[in-house]
């Protein structure tokens, strides 16, 4: 219905503009930002189109693209979004967008930094859109991949004192520098991608339909025992991703260690992108081991929300508290997936989103934060809000979707997936997830009163409100958030028509 | 025997011209500088290579000895290319050795070359054995070519007591393969071999020892390091490929054409062998220091994982493992000479040497990185495709826990390959000024970065030559 | 003599051979080892041809032998470049590359 | 009372005025940065929202039964049917709080441009944005037809109250006490979520008038709804500051005395007596959590009552005495009369916002909250009359509304049999005439301060506030004194009651006068008989003690706990992997010795293996 392929763009363009960059742009920085701007607008503005014009009647996979890449072994470059897809492409453009303008002082090699980050933005955009599972494993590498040298070239080292039983081996790891985040982070990811890569295989290999179409996949059926397997693999592979206890310590680190703009895509996207793809690949084409295994991936979830939210609560430093609560929300959002009620799974996707904009929002503010008062020490600050009032609004409408105050996404999301587990075959979920919110209120409230009420800190002194560009990355995000809680309907229509399927399909006869 | 292309032997024959010309010309030459020799030779491997891209599939010659099909073809074009980079890249080695004795050297290293071509075609074993050593023995003596260097000489004795010890139990090996099958034609052997004759696979078994030396396979490996590092680095880059692509050829030739079913019974062995390689090397590799070791060390943990693919033991498998090869020439020997390139501004081997390359001279940087990506397995080099195909490969066969231990591997193996990224791009440069490469030298490292790239973009022509050539083996 | 006597013969010298690489110091000693090694599959060759009555045995014996001098020829070169650089040929000393 | 409803598009006008003003006042920055400018706005917004509100119960029309009163859009859409809806729901009770809330609210606004006219003009907008909110959210939530409306606006209304709490953000205690009121409050709402959705998985649907359908056609499981209601209800405990989590309200007077006035007195706190009110029907399955309510209520009117008594910082008394009233109301609707503690919600609304206004003119006075430090204003009826009319309302003196409605109150709960929190109800009573009189004699009467500087000018505006206030109250306790007269004794409870309750009011000044005014008694002595009583309630019985220890030493201590455990164990574990990687790589290349023998071995070695392995597996 629509001339031109506008996915491929949507996924391309940043690609495109990470190239012209590296050629064109030597040398002048101002060149370098035009043109991230101008491509990821144009992917922003074509996602908002078919955000826009997405038939909801019609529902399924639209936009639909095909290019057969390697006949003989079925590998085929087949593209199209539905419901649950177009809302995470929506975030991703957002998110990008936003982070544009966000690090638009970064200073150092911005050449290079820019080119790695709209790289990594295609990776992304790549795997919500693609349907062939080969192809989605690639881009999804390729989002993986340049966070090493994003992490490792522009980050900043925090300190961690090597203590506890386990010091010697701290010392060995040198934990708390950048190059040990990266490290951390594209090692421990990798190391994720191996089972989903193994979980592809096997999936391809037992359908026999020589061909990694989701589409011909979604259409056979796989044995129990194969299905256990593959599933259990993809859960680990993809939950490393969406950091799921115990194996999240990578994200605290990494998004700590990375550079604003990439923290904001990390923990706003990326790890929705693991969250997706258990959602996606997992339920969608193992429905009887998703409900088999559901008390594991809910139980696991509940720790997340609770032990998240704690751990956010004992840090000191500015960016950890944030990280952890990525890994406590995460914790929600595989809730919701876990419930397998209508509810719960909205409410997991509505989160994916809510989430994103709300920790990216966050991040965007650490930065800002950072950038001016040159700290991340919490209780070293104080009385900020004096000096910057517009940071101090920003962060206090992030933090109140964080804890799922109504009229901003969070709400939804959270109340849907209270009433999806509540629903579900395990109702004492309810009891962690409502738990988490309120630790959520603690942390985020204790956080926001120490930052930036009370007296101010005699630490800091000529300190200024958020500037130019910055304006727009935090108007647009806290308008986002406002926006989605007020009127859910705008998102949860499209989602739902590709949510209901996946749960047919496990609650099948 | 004419130079027809028709004719089966044509690229051997024209090689040994090549080496005749060489010979003569070597007789001839005077003074200390001699690099034309080299040149000549160097063009005559090219002219050979193009050549080759000319041959098509004959009939067997010298009474079945000798069969030039598709795989041969393959192998040699793959020799042929891999030995023209390694020459050109050795053309502007700063070391008078080179100068004055360049005719010894390419000399050596061509008869190498003529045993491997002949490898590649040999169907039967004394014609194998003979190809073997033919290709072996010049290589130890390059090893010491610089005679003055303690470490190259005691390498070169290394290299030499292991290999020699290693074909002496192969070639004790064919004997009882000969005794068991009372014919050296490998076509009527693997009829044999489906009878399945104890005595005739003992001998096999033995006989693998001699391939397993040859591609480096734990624990036939320790050659590896100790001869890498000392030997002189265009010469270990054309060495860590050239050969071992020859092993593959052999071993596939011995144990798979026409075993059919039967190949099965060595998925258990290849299966082995690659685990245990793929630990051995990987995990040696993580503390060293110095760059060339680190390469040898992931050398072997490649093999480890083209193992993988020969442990699947059917056509896809073998196809797999000559994509792996192809992808492997390119990615290693890319990565040794711009090692090289370092090593010869910097006068350091260690991976220090690489500190803050991205800002000194980014291309050279860029394409160091792309051979280590491509090394370890990252999309959109050829690496990835090589690894992914031979997972695919053992994957059919059923070998999950293989794969994904080689999967998991891959992130250990991407950690000391990150740690040299880290040098060229997060650490900052000791001194300024971009680095000096030779021309030549620059050349064959883009020749290898066009290689990694384009096998990257499209892997397809090669993959579908691949599988063309490997499945009349089955 | 049995075809299992030569076998039994080939393989005493095999091992003997090997023996002799696995302990001797002296590189030299070594290469004798090597040599031993091979001819031990001549003796497996020629046994083999004799009983099996079939002559490509003979021939590859042939080979055999030619590719065995030329490895001890080149293997005595080495060891003679040895000792002219490190003044030793006892294998114990060359370990200048490890690790 | 007759039912009956009013229009919808009418309602939603009353919830569009205040939202376009904070709408203006939220985006457009000059208009928030001028203070009159922001002020005007949102006060005209105001205006014409009393009107509206007016004109609504004015134009209500008898309703039609069994037809929902309730007009609603799909909110979160699903599958089947939407999963939840809004809209507004305009029948006697929501429109009786709307008047109440946009006429107090406008009644504060105005009060506030002259109470806080020395406050920086820029941030003066923000108090208007604020306070536009508030009055937008706090019609939300008397408006809402489903459960999950209400609480959306209950949790923003608990917004409003933390950001004008923290009205003055630098000071740290109002910081604090903003912090501690959305935490407690938050505690409460907990339950109240968890209500809900297990409501809507029990009922499948949010919708009051739905359910209400439901309960009266036992459709509800019998078994959940215990439960279900109990955690409700601890909504409104938070809200409505019942026992335990009372603890917030009297710090929550760190926030500008109007702000009291409005939302932690006449109606923000009284939502949760509204919540019961609004869900009596599916209250009345459950008479266990109701007789909980009526306990509950009962004793933290005297709870909060008893602390009023010690307190020496006038809006802190208020505050407590608002606790109580609380109670008061909650004690009703336990005791199954929800009328009469919502008609006391409503009077009290007025007469409160009115004492709070008239502490704000003795503090704009005297620049301090401390009783001990005012007095001699008998000479200024324009500042005493109005607060003294109100305290009289307060210690339910006829024929003021609290009489009243107190009365009905005690009636009913005597009438439902609950005579222990009769007893206390009725001894609160008393407490509360004392102490209410205790602070108008010393503020007002007691010869002191106030002579010294002479007529105290008291800006206009808030006297005319005041006023208006007081002569609501006169007017409402007129009104409801005619109807009791015209009805004759309105409910059965016995005929002595009223004489009973207007004894304890008596008695409760006549001891405060006898103390502070004409000194015959001296406090000390009777604190000193108390001493016991005396000692806890000065410490608030220890109960935010308990909080606090709770929060520090038990959530702080235990995240503190997790946050070490996640860095050096769990995170500990994974470094200890990769180091033992790297230590294994750095054992494994000592097997490269470097000797050339060993290599060799290695290759026999190697033979053995695959022998072995040959042996082994190609059988």
């Amino acid at each position: 219905m629509i001339p031109f392929p506008v996915l491929s763009i949507i996924t391309w363009a940043p690609l495109v503009g990470a190239v012209l960059i590296m050629f064109l742009a030597r040398h002048s920085p101002l060149a370098v930002r035009l043109i991230a701007l101008v491509t990821t607008s144009v992917s922003t503005v074509l996602s908002v189109f078919i955000f826009v014009v997405y038939d909801r009647e019609a529902a399924g996979f639209q936009f639909y693209e095909k290019v057969a890449l390697v006949p003989p072994l079925g590998i085929s470059y087949e593209i199209a979004v539905d419901g649950m897809s177009l809302l995470m492409v929506l975030l991703t453009s957002v998110i990008i967008f936003a982070g544009v303008f966000a690090s638009w002082t970064v200073k150092e090699r911005s050449q290079e930094f820019y080119a790695l980050l709209l790289a990594l933005v295609t990776g992304v955009y790549g795997v919500f859109v693609s349907l062939d599972l080969f192809v989605f494993f690639l881009f999804y590498e390729l989002a993986v991949l340049p966070m090493y040298l994003l992490i490792g070239i522009w980050g900043s080292s925090g300190e961690v004192r090597p203590r506890g039983i386990f010091g010697w081996a701290f010392r060995e790891t040198g934990v708390g520098t950048k190059e040990y985040a990266a490290m951390k982070l594209t090692l421990y990811l990798l190391f994720g991608s191996a089972f989903i890569l193994v979980g592809i295989f096997a999936l391809y290999v037992s359908a026999g339909t020589g061909s990694f179409s989701f589409l011909e996949l979604e259409a056979a059926t796989f044995d129990a025992r194969t299905q256990f397997w593959v599933f259990l693999a993809f859960y680990v592979g993809f939950g490393i991703l969406a950091g799921i206890w115990p194996l999240h310590t990578w994200s605290p680190d990494g998004h700590a260690s990375a550079p604003t703009a990439v923290s904001m895509l990390h923990a706003g996207v990326l790890m929705k992108l693991g969250a997706y793809g258990v959602v996606r690949v997992g339920m969608g084409l193992l429905p009887d081991a998703a409900v088999e295994l559901a008390w594991l991936v809910g139980g696991i979830a509940c720790i997340n929300v609770v032990y998240g939210a704690l751990s956010a609560m004992a840090q000191t430093d500015l960016k950890y508290v944030i990280a952890y609560s990525s890994v406590s929300h995460m914790g929600l959002v595989m809730l919701g997936a876990a419930t397998l009620t209508e509810a719960g799974l909205n409410g997991s996707v509505f989160q994916m989103f809510a989430h994103g904009v709300m920790t990216g929002l966050f991040f965007a503010l650490v930065g800002l934060v950072y950038e001016k008062a040159h700290s991340r020490a919490i209780f070293t600050m104080g009385g900020f809000g004096r000096v910057m009032p517009g940071i101090a609004t920003a962060f206090t409408i992030g933090g109140l979707s964080s804890l799922g105050l109504p009229a901003t996404s969070g709400f939804v999301a959270e109340i849907l997936t209270f009433m999806g587990a509540w629903r579900s075959a395990h109702p004492w979920w309810l009891v962690p997830a409502v738990a988490g919110t309120f630790l959520t209120a603690v942390y985020v409230l204790r956080v926001t009163k120490q930052i930036f009420w009370g007296p101010p800190s005699p630490h800091f002194d000529h300190l200024e409100d958020a500037r130019g560009p910055e304006w727009l990355a935090l108007v647009l995000l806290t308008g986002v958030i406002v926006i989605f809680g007020l009127m859910p309907a705008i998102a949860l229509g499209p989602v739902d028509t590709a949510t209901v399927p996946i749960l047919t399909r496990m609650v099948k006869p | 025997m004419t130079l027809s292309l028709a004719s089966p032997m044509a690229l051997e024959a024209a090689l040994g011209v090549v080496l005749l010309v060489v010979f003569v010309g070597a007789l001839l030459a005077r003074g200390e500088d001699r690099r034309g020799l080299a040149w000549l030779a160097t063009i005559g491997v090219l002219a050979v290579g193009v050549l080759s891209m000319f041959a098509r599939p004959a009939g067997p010659a010298l009474g079945g000895m000798f069969v030039q099909d598709g795989l041969a073809i393959f192998a040699k074009r793959l020799f042929l290319t891999a030995t023209f980079i390694g020459l050109l890249a050795g053309l502007s080695q700063p070391d008078r050795a080179f100068a004055r004795r360049a005719g010894e050297y390419h000399l050596l290293i061509l008869s190498s070359l003529l045993g491997m071509l002949v490898l590649a075609s040999a169907r039967d074993l004394i014609l194998l054995f003979l190809a073997f050593e033919l290709m072996s023995i010049p290589l130890y003596i390059l090893t010491g070519f610089l005679k003055r260097d303690a470490g190259a000489v005691e390498a070169s004795l290394k290299f030499f007591l292991v290999g020699s010890v290693s074909s002496a139990v192969m070639a004790y090996g064919l004997s009882f393969v000969y005794g068991a099958a009372r014919t050296t034609d490998l076509a009527k052997i693997a009829a044999v071999a489906k009878a399945g004759d104890p005595l005739l696979t003992l001998g096999l078994v033995a006989a693998l020892v001699g391939i397993a030396f040859k591609i480096a396979a734990f624990p036939f490996h320790m050659w590896v390091p100790d001869t890498y590092e000392a030997a002189s680095t265009p010469f270990v880059a054309w060495l860590s490929v050239a050969p071992k692509a020859a092993g593959f050829i052999a071993l596939f030739r011995v144990y798979f054409e026409g075993a059919g079913d039967r190949a099965g019974t060595w998925v258990p062995i290849a299966a082995f062998l690659a685990t245990v390689t793929m630990l051995a090397g990987n995990l040696m590799a993580l503390p060293q220091q110095n760059t060339k070791r680190l390469l040898a060390y992931s050398g072997i943990a490649q093999i480890g994982y083209m193992l993988v693919g020969v442990a699947a033991a059917s056509a896809s498998g073998t196809a797999m493992v000559l994509f792996y090869l192809v992808a492997y020439v390119f990615g290693n020997m890319g990565a040794f000479l711009v090692v090289e390139a370092l090593a010869r501004a910097e006068g350091s081997e260690a991976t220090t040497a690489f500190r803050g390359l991205a800002q000194r001279s980014p291309l050279l940087a860029l394409a160091m990185l792309l051979f280590l990506l491509s090394l370890g397995g990252i999309p959109f080099v050829a690496g990835f495709w090589a690894k992914l195909y031979v997972f695919w490969a053992a994957t059919e066969r059923g070998l999950y826990w293989l794969v994904l231990l080689g999967a998991i591997l891959t992130v250990v193996a991407l950690f000391y390959y990150l740690l040299v990224a880290k040098r060229m791009y997060i650490e900052a440069p000791e001194r300024t000024g971009r680095v000096p490469v030779a021309a030549t030298l620059a050349l064959s490292v883009a020749l290898c970065a066009l290689g990694v790239v384009v096998l990257g973009l499209y892997p397809k022509a090669v993959v579908l030559a691949a599988l063309r050539v490997a499945s009349p083996l089955f | 003599m049995s075809l299992g006597a030569y076998l039994t013969l080939a393989a005493a010298v095999f091992a003997i051979g090997l023996f002799g690489v696995l302990t001797r110091r002296n590189a030299v000693g070594i290469l004798l080892g090597i040599e031993l090694m091979l001819n031990a599959v001549n003796i497996n060759l020629v046994a083999f041809a004799r009983f099996g009555g079939d002559l490509g045995g003979i021939l590859f014996t042939l080979f055999t032998i030619a590719i065995t001098v030329a490895e001890v020829a080149v293997g005595l070169a080495i060891v003679i470049v040895i000792f002219r650089v490190r003044r030793t040929v006892e294998a114990d000393h060359l370990d200048l590359l490890r690790g | 009372m007759s039912l009956r409803v009013g229009s919808a598009m009418v309602a939603l006008l009353v919830l569009a005025l205040p939202f376009a003003a904070f709408l203006l006042l939220a985006l457009v920055r000059p208009l928030r940065r001028s203070a009159v400018a922001a002020a005007v706005t949102s006060i005209t917004a105001m205006v014409a929202a009393v009107a509206s509100a007016f004109w609504l119960s004015w134009r209500a029309v008898p309703r039609v039964l069994l037809q929902s009163p309730s007009t609603t859009w799909t909110w979160i859409p699903a599958d089947g049917g939407p999963m939840a809806t809004v809209g507004v729901m305009v029948d006697e009770k929501s429109m009786a709080m709307c008047m109440l809330v946009t006429f107090v609210s406008l009644m504060v606004q105005l009060y506030s441009w002259a109470y806080l006219h020395d406050e920086p003009r820029t941030s003066l907008g923000r108090y208007y944005a604020y306070h536009s909110l508030f009055a937008f959210s706090m019609l939300g939530l008397v408006l809402a037809p489903t459960f999950i409306q209400m609480f959306v606006f209950w949790e923003l209304v608990g917004l409003c109250s933390y950001l004008l709490i923290g009205y003055w953000y630098d000071r740290p205690s109002a910081a604090r006490a903003a912090v501690k009121a959305f935490w407690i409050t938050k505690l409460g709402d907990l339950g109240f979520v968890a209500g809900i959705v297990m409501l809507w998985v029990a009922a499948g649907t949010f919708d009051f008038w739905d359910l209400f359908r439901l309960a009266n056609a036992g459709a509800l499981p019998r078994d959940g709804m215990p439960l279900i209601m109990f955690l409700i209800y601890l909504g409104a405990v938070g809200k409505s500051a019942q026992f335990p989590l009372h603890v917030w309200l009297p710090d929550a007077m760190e926030g500008p005395t109007p702000v009291s006035a409005l939302i932690h007195a006449a109606t923000m706190v009284t939502a949760g007596v509204f919540l019961v009110t609004r869900a009596f029907p599916l209250f009345l399955l459950v008479p266990d959590v109701l007789t909980l309510i009526a306990w509950v209520g009962a004793f933290t009117a005297l709870l909060a009552a008893s602390m009023a008594c010690v307190e020496n910082d006038i809006k802190r008394v208020l505050a407590y005495s608002t606790v109580s009233q609380l109670g008061y109301m909650m004690a009703a609707a336990g005791a199954q009369s929800p009328s009469a503690g919502f008609n006391h919600l409503l009077a009290h609304g007025v007469f409160k916002a009115l004492l709070f206004l008239g502490a704000g003119v003795v503090i704009h006075i005297f620049h301090t909250n401390d009783v001990f430090r005012m007095g001699g204003l008998r000479t200024q009826p324009l500042v005493w009359v109005p607060f003294v009319l109100a305290t009289l309302a307060l210690a339910g003196v006829p024929p003021l509304p609290g009489f009243f409605t107190k009365e009905a109150i005690l009636g009913g709960v005597l009438e439902a049999h609950l005579t222990l929190p009769f007893a206390m109800l009725a001894l609160t009573a008393f407490l509360t005439a004392f102490y209410m009189f205790r602070v108008v004699f010393l503020t007002f009467f007691r010869p002191g301060l106030g002579d010294s500087h002479a007529p105290h000018h008291v800006p206009a505006l808030m006297s005319l506030v005041c006023w208006t206030l007081t002569v609501f109250t006169i007017a409402s306790g007129v009104a409801m004194a005619r109807q009791v007269l015209s009805a004759g004794h309105h409910d059965d409870a016995p005929a002595w009651l009223p004489a009973f309750s207007l004894a304890l009011a008596g008695g409760g000044i006549l001891l405060a006068w006898l103390m502070y005014q004409r000194q015959a008694l001296d406090p000390a002595r009777l604190s000193a008989a108390l001493a016991p009583l005396d000692w806890a309630a000065r410490r608030r019985y220890g109960i935010d003690a308990v909080f606090v220890g709770l929060y520090r030493f038990a959530l702080l201590a235990f995240a503190r706990l997790v946050g070490w455990l996640d860095r050096y164990v769990v995170d500990g574990i994974l470094n200890v992997l990769s180091a033992w990687t790297l230590r294994a790589g750095d054992r494994a290349r000592r097997l490269q010795s470097g000797q050339p023998q060993d290599y060799v071995y290695g290759v026999a070695f190697g033979v053995l293996l695959l022998f072995v392995l040959a042996q082994w597996r190609l059988r």
